[in-house]
């Protein structure tokens, strides 16, 4: 059972058309290796789901600026203006979604449930296109999970085993994106022994993990 | 006053609201100034929705991590006590209840407490970010902005933009004065004494309330 | 803000009739002191929400021995032949709930969702009386989310915000029901000053906690 | 054999179908004997569904930690590169798939692979604890347990008792033999050469398949 691989090995995962996440937020935590990675590898036609499109020279939005998307599914896309000009010329597809609804599918898809209802979106274009419950009273979107082929991850420290530690607001949807996908893969700072870490403090379980990549942000 | 007097004086005025042991999380612009006025003594526990509570000033220079950011992506700081935490367990803090109060600024809000602030059609497609979350979440929703943008009225009888969030706005914080939206619309509670209510109201699409007992608004 | 009580202060806050939330598994992680000072104090007509009905001599299993609950939800009550008894002679109405599926409906309960929708269950006495919905071809059952008046929790160390961290297994639905009630109390073995736990490696957030009360289980 | 062999006899069977890096999870009693087997050289993952995985051997005496207990209460350890975490994340990581194994004793099977083991109406109802969310979640469902009980016949065409979950399960080991459950229904795919596939099937109410390449069961 050996996760380490080159970052070559692990963007060869990726190919054209797939669905991927990506950690991060507004390009803290985002897996900046892997994504230079992926950008030099110029894979084609994918779906992104990732909080947002960060900069266009920082982090995931380099990927927007290149063109290697065909459908984005965020929170927030304002950031990024050539995110907004692939939108409005039709050129790439957004879908914006609430960021708690977002992490919430992308838990639902990791956890294994069929959707959970939120209050969020009641009353707004959220709305359309989805079902409504009324539950006690109270109206509800039932949201549905999200899943994808590869999650493309960043986390501080990792065991051998793939057992992830986070430093500050670095955390995010990395957490969440590690259980809802078919591979998944981390971007760390360092990789220590097994042991190593507390098994108090882990935060990401490192089953999840399929690859880890050594050499993260600062 | 000028812009940033103005803005000051809104930032000054919703920091009144604020109590020990409260959680609030400040919007990017005008709702972040709140965080340089709160009450003294009082632990008040700001929340970054990007994933941590106890955000601190903005760290020295050369000091900056890029790794402790707030939601609009700038560094800052985590005071003693704070946490990290990841978007799900964020966002359960923010849809559950937990923030006591949410302060966002608004392109318009109506006096059904309906709310838009997050596109406009053809032209801005940010996305809502956290801010539909907070807006339904939050036991308290407090818009905080100038009153009129470029003298075209903000606060309305009824939203045109596409709704952040509807039925959620509990108080509206401008450099006019201090709204509650109730049932029966919004209430005026308090006016800057540099504005009549004739100038107030002549500045609103709403049909403002007043009542018996308007206040002084004082910072 | 102060959080510290003591444990006579913080059982006070429990009345008849309320709806108690109680962390641990088996006993392990149980908060053994405010359940010892709740059994002295003798509250009646409680609605229990607890994985299980643990032993009964150890942990909340002892509430049940005292007859303290006019109803138990819960995953599994096995292990306490009382809770059996009181169930088979109608004494108490006991309410059985898969333990990923109570997980939930906790954690739904503190996150402000209106429901989850699980797998678990389809197909067995579980359906009854719930609604069942089909997503993407696959039959789900909407699970309603619970709270409580009060959350009686235990962690290892709690700092004076009320920032939990735990230590091994006894985390189990203490960090969830730390979310889902009006009132949280927890029972913790060390209280530390503000600033010494790592930012990075608290699990539960000190907002969720209203009283923090020294003397824990070891 | 005796009660004690044949409990480790099937706990070796089941054992060989363990993999490198396989997440497991081990019911109370029988399957629970399974991790006195693992293969050699190969890193398995035991999940304890009350919040850990690496579960480790019982410690030795005097050092048991009241904190470190697996599902059934028993005080175990903790094995390096092991991670403790909440019920919610325990039954993300049941529920969503990433349980590679879970292996559970039963009350009644059948051939469509229903699986009755948390209740006997009006006798036992000890509740479904994580049984219900590990049979759903799981990605194969192995049933360890005897052939019959005393005698009663426990691989039925229809189980009677309330179902843990309808259509989960995917093998059954018992002294007698593996069976696969396929949508054609039970295949007797390995036997134990101490019976014939008479006593197999006489001791077995559902309609076995036996196939050509039927197999001997060697442990």
């Amino acid at each position: 059972m050996h996760k380490r691989v080159s970052i070559e090995e692990a963007i060869e995962k990726i190919e054209d058309g797939m669905t991927i996440m990506v950690g991060g937020f507004l390009g803290c935590g985002n897996p900046h290796r892997l994504i230079e990675a992926l950008a030099a590898k110029g894979t084609k036609d994918l779906t992104l789901i990732c909080n947002d499109t960060s900069f266009p020279e920082y982090g995931v939005g380099k990927l927007v600026v290149n063109k290697q998307f065909k459908k984005i599914i965020a929170s927030h896309v304002g950031t990024n203006p050539e995110t907004g000009r692939q939108m409005n010329e039709k050129e790439t597809e957004v879908v914006l979604v609430p960021q708690g609804t977002l992490a919430e599918q992308v838990r639902a898809g990791g956890a294994g449930l069929g959707g959970i209802l939120t209050p969020t979106g009641v009353g707004t274009v959220v709305e359309e296109g989805k079902e409504k419950l009324t539950v006690d009273g109270v109206e509800y979107l039932l949201e549905k999970p999200l899943r994808a082929d590869v999650a493309l991850i960043a986390a501080q420290k990792a065991d051998e085993y793939g057992n992830l530690v986070y430093f500050g607001a670095t955390r995010n949807f990395n957490n969440l994106m590690a259980t809802a996908a078919e591979t998944v893969i981390v971007e760390v700072e360092e990789v220590v022994k097994v042991g190593e870490l507390d098994p108090n403090e882990v935060v990401t379980p490192g089953i999840f993990v399929s690859h880890i990549v050594n050499g993260g942000e600062k | 006053m000028d812009k940033n007097q103005i803005k000051a004086y809104i930032a000054k005025r919703v920091a009144q609201e604020l109590k020990d042991g409260d959680v609030v999380n400040l919007g990017i612009g005008l709702p972040t100034m709140v965080a340089n006025y709160l009450p003294e003594g009082a632990n008040i526990f700001l929340q970054s929705e990007n994933g941590f509570i106890g955000v601190g000033p903005v760290p020295l220079e050369g000091h900056e991590d890029m790794r402790v950011v707030n939601a609009g992506g700038q560094c800052v700081t985590i005071l003693p006590g704070g946490v990290f935490f990841d978007s799900a367990t964020s966002f359960g803090i923010i849809r559950g209840g937990h923030v006591d109060m949410t302060v966002l600024g608004a392109l318009q809000v109506d006096e059904k407490g309906n709310l838009a602030n997050w596109m406009i059609p053809g032209k801005m497609v940010p996305g809502m970010g956290g801010a539909m979350d907070l807006v339904t979440g939050a036991k308290k929703v407090v818009i905080a902005m100038e009153h009129t943008a470029k003298g075209a009225k903000k606060i309305l009888k009824e939203c045109t933009l596409p709704l952040t969030a509807a039925h959620q706005v509990d108080y509206i914080v401008t450099e006019m004065g201090f709204m509650e939206v109730t049932k029966e619309g919004i209430v005026l509670r308090e006016i800057n004494p540099e504005y009549s209510v004739k100038e107030v109201q002549e500045a609103t699409e709403a049909t403002l309330i007043i009542p018996e007992d308007l206040k002084e608004m004082t910072v």
